[in-house]
């Protein structure tokens, strides 16, 4: 058993970290900044030790329970500090603590002699302190508090290099877009708190989310105070606000401009903290979803498409982290998938193998672009052989990504596809009918694009001949005549600092083994038992008092699932391997072309080009993805510039447009306004 | 007018008598820097009274009422001194104490006149104190009057022509406002026949009877016009437009004062007004209020994002938020699933106007405080130039983010415990969409906020020669600060304060 | 009630078109000069309305202090030479104020006002006047009775009734509070002028 | 003479005043303006005083003059507003060298 000042140890550390980086350090030790990016990575060690801790804890002796401390008293709901120490919160910790100090240790390279290196390391404090708060919180109110600072640090993380017009622009638009998910979720909290009397009447508090859960069971587990069509929008409020964090279309489209933060930061956001923020928190309202089956249809539909959809984008993206994003968006769409269909532990198995391996293929995308000073994969190529542990590395995490089996990815994925599949997850409703369906299509065409873009992105950085680098790229804009963006950096092909591959050893391991070893299919292995992560998960939904309610079951391994989802992906792999592997060499190679030899490597590359312009650009992308993309533009870039248009156009010129300075046209807008408000009345 | 009259008025007469006595004091003494202390002193003065007064009232709802003789006194019918009243005039006087500390470094600027300069806030914190107290029509147009002159006189007080175009305009249409709302009042009087609030209420009971709105055409104008004279000082939508132009040309203390009690007393007696004089009719000017409140919020949120002058910015975020106010008020009454027909009363409504007032006077006044330092050492109220203040001035700027956070309504800062309570109790209240359009501004009003905490952190530092700010001014700062983050932490105590100063008002 | 009504009507048009003109003609001597005449005129409905003190106050303080005021202002100034000249609000303003009548002549006119009933009417024109005359002596019954006080705390309340009883007696906060408004305008005022 | 026709002369004048403030230029023009709805605001009370049976007759005869000394402070308030407004013209005049308001538009938008 763990004491409570231990748990609360783990939210403080961090957060001191931030206090003492950001009110010491850096305005008045900034010339031994490196001091922080240490103090961090002590704080994280110490968090990551005592979340071990509580893991274990939780797995011997159940759920601790905590006394929370009264906060405030609005109206008869109480809001209290409590922590809620559940299997899905010990999972959430270790995995937070643990690829935030991977990335920490990581970034001690990669940021070094950056001017700004010590409030880097305050705002990454700051933003897994409040991950760490968020995954804690037993209050809705309280976690709201913590969702918005996840908010709020990733707005500074991303803006990091605020001197570049484009990273203040994707820092502005992630924000805003969160934001409009938020607006969701509040309301989802307004709702509850409305609730508030029916709440006290069945002795619940409407803030206290296992309250909440009982609330939204049905009679006979001593609920029922939510339900109907109330319930339904609730969890779709509660849903939108995932949505926004989690990058769920339409929402996604702050995730891939993200990447112009920092690589590691992109590697923290999106494999720990900020998305799976999303994801953790329709986890820890699935017992309310659970009682909206229309909520939980909207939830698979969405995340299938996204998976989907997001794949498709991928495959044409020729910077290597915005291959990275589409993916994570891609895989998000997985797990919420998962959750709609039911199977909430599987998505939780995929937030944390997919942590691993995605942190692992950023921090590679870090390295690639370390040795290159770029990040557009037309100017890499054949880095294998100056850069063989990071190759190492990359195919490990693509493998994973791709769903390989025994790759961690491999165990998870599988998981969720054979939830699609079976319809014994879940209760019933339309999600066991046409919707699990249609969403198991949607997945399945997504791991072959999944399993084609991560090959293809693999064979242009590593294969092939070396293009150049930001060199090239230099010239070529030159040449266009194009300005140099400045994100260019300088060429050097070699591996980086031990610094930063130590950290991707460990996730590497990580991408290999955690799939198996975390969720044995067969028997027990190394202590671990036969599907530990899947029981653990759904122990904890069963000791709370929702026991008997929840229709979850551990399912069997599923071979048939498994060797589609794997031909499919080999399939994949196939394709990318036919017309990228040897593309290059090629190209590159101008006197091959003459030899008749080569003519069918060039009617080769046609084809490529073919593909490339005319089946992916012309008619892929006009189509389905222009529709989507025509969504995003218009949709949701319409509303970020809305904002921003209702402030240049609506701001001065129109609603200013009286504040002519003249003291008369007020006195002239008041009386009209007076005047306007008596004719309504008379004539209403 | 008896002993006890006096000591009824003793908290207004301490800060009133104090304001003479700096002006005099300012024309014997050669030295002219003691006299905010000299304010500051007579400010504890009025404090003390107005702690004896709180526990006086232990037993009682309304001291004047409790007069031990019998018979009613002088100030009977023109004056409450209950816990409403006392509620705002503790906000009221801690404002002003802020905002006199606040003034030490700006009045160096002034040559001579200073103690006029806080003899005229002295005099203005009087009429907003007998504002939040008064319950007689002509006694609240005296108290409005006194509350706004002054204010006008220091807005145009530095002489510039900035100043002196902010007070011309302040004094002009407060004048066109007050002179409508006179003829609102005049018409109350004749419908009524009284001008004391419990005796126009009784009409006003018999003539909701009537199936007309407001009970009559005659009160219907009469209580639209009188409202243009509240609004104005609560600067809501359509009454707001001097607003910006006020807040950019005014001295920035006088600012401050005017965006947080001037702002609090006329919602004071907009509340006591319309619930203990027209409830019975509290249908109708709900309606108004709700639409006024809706197009506030709005208005000012949209407006402020295109502003590149922070006071300008704050002047129509000033706006918004008078417009949430307004929906605390209008949540105060039920205007759908009454069960009587009539209007019903909704104290969570109003508990949560007067915490979000006192939320919003510690948020806005530390940001101000911040503002006028930053001016102090920059000389310039663009925002362009607040860039890298965060290296020039990191706790200046740190008070300055955690005031824009809170004013955003961030969680756990007190702005957004007083939004979730005022959102709430729209709903509760039958408002749903008012309180989604609420939510929906102020996920927009983010923006504009956001925008000057990036450039103070994000962008680079503009090489101006730092010129230092005075412990005063700092001890105000903290002060403010500290309050802010207080009522967030531990939002109980205001809380609690609220409702008790809401039930003296409804019995 | 002939010679009150001819003394309405002028008074009415005497008014009126004054303050067309206060606003309307061109020089500003003349529109200060015109707006003592509104002044006088009101004054002279007061007297109508029975409240002679009122109209003694409204020609002393107006007529005498404030058009004086203004006047010396214009001459301060030495603006006078461009005249009172109209702002580009012109038609909007006239519209809003003509709409504005519109509306309060309609409450003016459609609302039943509470009116007092013939001898309370008497009685209370007794009591507005005293302001000025008073009720004579206790020995005037004659006239206090004609005015419907019958009886002997009838006649005492009238006599002790007064604009002055009430300054310093209910309305005694407003009273203090608008000496300290005077206070406060006349030092704002000063401060204003001060030399820079 | 009745009641109605002297509130429609008040009302008159009041609204005049109210087109004068928001119509001239001049600021001493619009302090004139404004007297003038002050002043229809004043006869409309006294009006009302006479005519209309006041709240509490019954108890005090004095109510009946409510409505005049309601007047009486209007009219003191409104001798303080010229003389601060008049100080405010003459700073604003000392600044710019004019009166005019059409000029005086340096806070704007």
């Amino acid at each position: 058993m763990v004491s409570e000042a231990s748990i609360w140890a783990i939210l403080l550390l961090p957060l001191a970290a931030f206090v003492v980086i950001g009110l010491v350090v850096r305005p008045f030790l900034n010339r031994y900044a490196w001091v922080s990016g240490i103090l961090l990575i002590i704080a994280l060690a110490a968090a990551l030790a005592l979340s071990v801790l509580t893991l274990d804890a939780v797995i011997r002796s159940g759920e601790p329970h905590f006394e929370g401390r009264q906060w405030l008293d609005v109206g008869g709901a109480v809001i209290e500090l409590a922590l809620l120490i559940d299997p899905l919160t010990a999972i959430m910790l270790v995995v937070v603590t643990g690829v935030s100090l991977m990335v920490q240790i990581y970034s001690l390279g990669y940021m070094r002699g950056d001017p700004s290196y010590a409030r880097y390391f305050a705002y990454m404090a700051l933003f897994t302190a409040s991950m760490l708060g968020l995954v804690l919180s037993a209050n809705i109110i309280v976690l709201y508090a913590f969702w918005e600072l996840v908010g709020v640090s990733s707005y500074l993380l991303i803006g990091f290099w605020h001197e570049r017009p484009a990273a203040a622009a994707a820092a502005k638009k992630a924000f805003l877009i969160t934001r409009i998910g938020d607006v969701g979720f509040l309301i989802a909290i307004l709702y509850l708190f409305l609730q508030g009397d029916r709440f006290a009447a069945a002795g619940l508090n409407p803030f206290h989310i296992p309250d909440i859960w009982q609330a939204a069971q049905p009679l006979a587990a001593g609920g029922a105070v939510l339900g109907g069509v109330g319930l339904t929008w609730l969890t779709l409020g509660i849903f939108s606000g995932a949505m926004g964090k989690s990058g769920q279309f339409p929402l996604h489209s702050w995730l891939p401009d993200a990447m112009e933060g920092p690589t590691p930061v992109s590697a923290l956001i999106h494999a720990a903290t900020m998305v799976a923020a999303g994801i953790f928190l329709v986890a820890r309202f699935y017992p309310v979803f659970q009682a909206a089956q229309h909520a939980l249809t909207v939830v698979a539909l969405v995340g299938g498409f996204t998976a989907l959809f997001a794949a498709t984008m991928g495959l044409v993206m020729n910077d290597i982290k915005r291959v990275m994003a589409y993916s994570t968006v891609s895989q998000l769409g997985y797990m919420m998938a998962a959750l709609g269909l039911g199977a909430f532990p599987a998505a939780i198995f995929h937030l944390v193998t997919h942590a691993s391996f995605k942190a692992l293929l950023f921090m590679v995308a870090g390295n690639v672009n370390h040795a290159t000073g770029t990040f557009n994969m037309r100017y890499m190529g054949g880095l294998w052989r100056r850069m063989p542990l990071t190759y190492a590395l990359v195919l490990i995490g693509g493998l994973s990504l791709v769903g390989i089996i025994p790759f961690a990815g491999f165990w998870s994925k599988d998981e969720i596809l054979s939830a699609a599949w079976s319809d014994g997850w879940h209760g019933g409703g339309p999600a066991a009918l046409w919707a699990g369906k249609l969403t198991l299509v949607f997945l399945l065409t997504g791991v072959l694009l999944t399993a084609f873009y991560t090959f293809r992105m693999i064979y242009m950085t590593f294969h092939g001949e070396f293009r150049g680098g930001a060199e090239q790229e230099r010239a070529d804009l030159a040449a266009e005549g194009q300005p140099n963006t400045g994100h260019l950096g300088e060429v050097h092909l070699a591996e980086s600092p031990i610094f930063m591959w130590f950290p991707m050893v460990l996730l590497g391991v990580a991408a290999v083994f955690s799939g198996y070893l975390l969720n044995p299919q067969w028997v027990e292995e190394f202590g671990i038992p036969k599907h530990w992560i899947t029981e653990f998960l759904i122990e904890g939904l069963k000791s709370t008092p929702l026991a008997g309610v929840v229709h979850l079951e551990v399912p069997a391994f599923n071979r048939w699932m498994a060797a589609v989802s794997t031909v499919i992906a080999l399939a994949g792999i196939g394709l990318a391997s036919v017309l990228y592997l040897r593309r290059s060499a090629a190209s590159k190679d101008p006197l091959e072309a003459i030899k008749p030899v080569h003519a069918l490597l060039s009617r080769k590359y046609f084809v490529d080009e073919l593909y490339e312009d005319v089946i992916v650009r012309r008619s892929f992308y006009n189509g389905m993805v222009r529709a989507v993309d025509w969504v995003d533009r218009v949709v949701v870039d319409g509303v970020v510039d809305a904002i921003g248009l209702v402030s240049r156009n609506l701001g001065p010129n129109f609603l200013s447009r009286f504040q002519t300075g003249e003291v008369q046209a007020y006195g002239v807008a008041l009386t009209l306004g007076s005047l306007l408000i008596l004719l309504g009345f008379l004539v209403f | 007018m008896t002993l006890y009259d006096l000591y009824l008025i003793s908290p207004q007469l301490a800060v009133a008598s104090t304001g003479i006595l700096v002006i005099l004091l300012d024309l014997v003494f050669q030295r002219k820097g003691f006299l905010p202390y000299a304010a500051f002193a007579g400010l504890l003065v009025s404090l003390t009274f107005l702690v004896i007064q709180s526990v006086d009232l232990a037993g009682a709802v309304n001291l004047v009422d409790a007069v031990d003789s019998g018979a009613a006194g002088v100030l009977a019918g023109s004056l409450a001194v209950d816990r409403f009243s006392l509620f705002f005039n503790y906000l009221v006087l801690a404002a002003l104490g802020l905002v006199t500390l606040a003034s030490v470094d700006y009045v160096r600027r002034i040559e001579r006149f200073r103690g006029e300069y806080f003899g005229l806030l002295l005099f203005s914190a009087t009429g907003m104190m007998l504002l939040a107290s008064a319950t007689e029509l002509i006694t609240i147009y005296i108290s409005l009057e006194l509350t706004t002159l002054p204010l006008a006189a220091l807005s145009a007080f530095l002489m510039t022509s900035k100043s002196s175009e902010a007070g011309m305009k302040f004094l002009i249409i407060g004048a066109i406002s007050s002179a409508v709302m006179l003829y609102g009042m005049a018409l109350i009087y004749g419908f009524t026949g009284s001008t004391q609030l419990d005796e126009i209420a009784v009409v006003v009971t018999s003539a909701a009877a009537l199936d007309l709105p407001f009970g009559g055409y005659a009160l219907l104008v009469g209580v639209v016009l009188m409202l243009v004279g509240f609004g104005f000082k609560i600067s809501s939508v359509p009454f707001q437009m001097w607003v910006p132009d006020i807040y950019e040309g005014a001295p920035a203390p006088v600012v401050a004062f005017l965006s947080v009690a001037s702002k609090a007393a006329a919602v004071a007696v907009l509340i006591r007004v319309l619930f203990t004089g027209f409830f019975p009719i509290a249908l109708d000017w709900a309606s108004l209020i709700t639409v006024l409140a809706a197009a506030s919020m709005t208005l000012g949120n949209l407006a402020a994002m295109g502003q590149s002058n922070i006071r300008r910015l704050f002047g129509y975020s000033t706006i918004a938020h008078a417009g949430y106010i307004l929906v605390g008020i209008a949540a105060g009454v039920r205007t759908s699933g009454s069960v009587t027909g009539g209007p019903e009363f909704v104290s969570l409504g109003l508990n949560s106007v007067l915490f979000y007032l006192a939320a919003y006077a510690a948020a806005n006044l530390t940001a101000f405080f911040a503002i006028i330092a930053v001016s102090q050492r920059t000389g310039s109220d663009l925002i362009e130039d607040y860039g890298g203040l965060v290296r020039r001035a990191p706790f200046l700027a740190v008070a300055l983010t955690l005031a824009l956070v809170a004013l955003i309504g961030v969680p756990p800062t007190s702005i957004f415990i007083a939004k979730l309570v005022i959102f709430s109790a729209a709903v509760k209240s039958g408002l749903v969409w008012l309180a989604i359009l609420g939510v929906i501004n102020s996920v927009v009003s983010a923006y504009y906020y956001v925008r000057i905490v990036r450039v103070m952190f994000l962008e680079p530092p503009q090489e101006q020669e730092a010129s230092g700010i005075s412990p005063v001014a700092w001890f105000a700062l903290t002060v403010s600060g500290v309050a802010m983050i207080g009522i967030g932490i531990a939002p109980g105590f205001v809380l609690r304060a609220a409702e008790i100063a809401v039930g003296a008002l409804m019995l | 009630m002939l010679f009150q009504d001819i003394v309405f009507w002028v008074l009415s048009v005497l008014a009126i078109g004054a303050s067309l003109g206060v606003v309307l003609v061109k020089d500003l001597f003349r529109a200060a000069l015109l707006l003592v005449v509104v002044f006088i005129a009101v004054a002279g409905f007061f007297v109508l309305l029975s409240a002679e003190f009122l109209a003694v106050v409204q020609v002393l303080i107006y007529a005498g202090a404030i058009a004086i005021l203004i006047i010396f202002a214009i001459m301060l100034t030495r603006d006078v030479q461009h005249g009172n000249l109209p702002n580009r609000f012109q038609i909007p303003a006239a519209t809003l104020a003509a709409v504005l009548l519109a509306v309060l002549v309609a409450v003016a006119v459609d609302t039943k006002w509470d009116l007092l009933a013939g001898q309370a009417q008497s009685r209370a024109q007794a009591v507005q006047t005293s302001a000025v005359r008073t009720l004579e002596s206790p020995g005037d019954l004659a006239g206090l009775e004609r005015a419907g006080f019958a009886t002997e705390d009838e006649r005492t309340a009238a006599q002790e009734a007064g604009l002055a009883d009430l300054l310093i007696g209910d309305f005694v906060l407003p009273f203090e509070v608008v000496s300290l408004l005077l206070l406060a305008a006349v030092i704002g005022a000063l401060a204003l002028v001060r030399p820079r | 003479m009745t009641l109605e026709s002297m509130m429609i002369v008040a009302a008159i004048m009041f609204c005049i005043g109210l087109y004068g403030s928001l119509a001239r230029r001049n600021v001493l023009v619009v302090l004139m303006s404004l007297e003038l709805m002050f002043n229809g605001v004043n006869l409309t009370l006294v009006a009302l005083a006479k005519y209309v049976v006041p709240v509490g007759i019954e108890d005090n005869i004095a109510a009946v003059l409510t409505g005049q000394v309601f007047a009486v402070f209007i009219i003191t308030v409104a001798a303080a507003e010229v003389a601060l407004g008049l100080g405010i013209v003459f700073a604003m005049y000392r600044n710019t060298e004019s009166v005019d308001l059409a000029n005086a538009t340096e806070l704007r938008n």
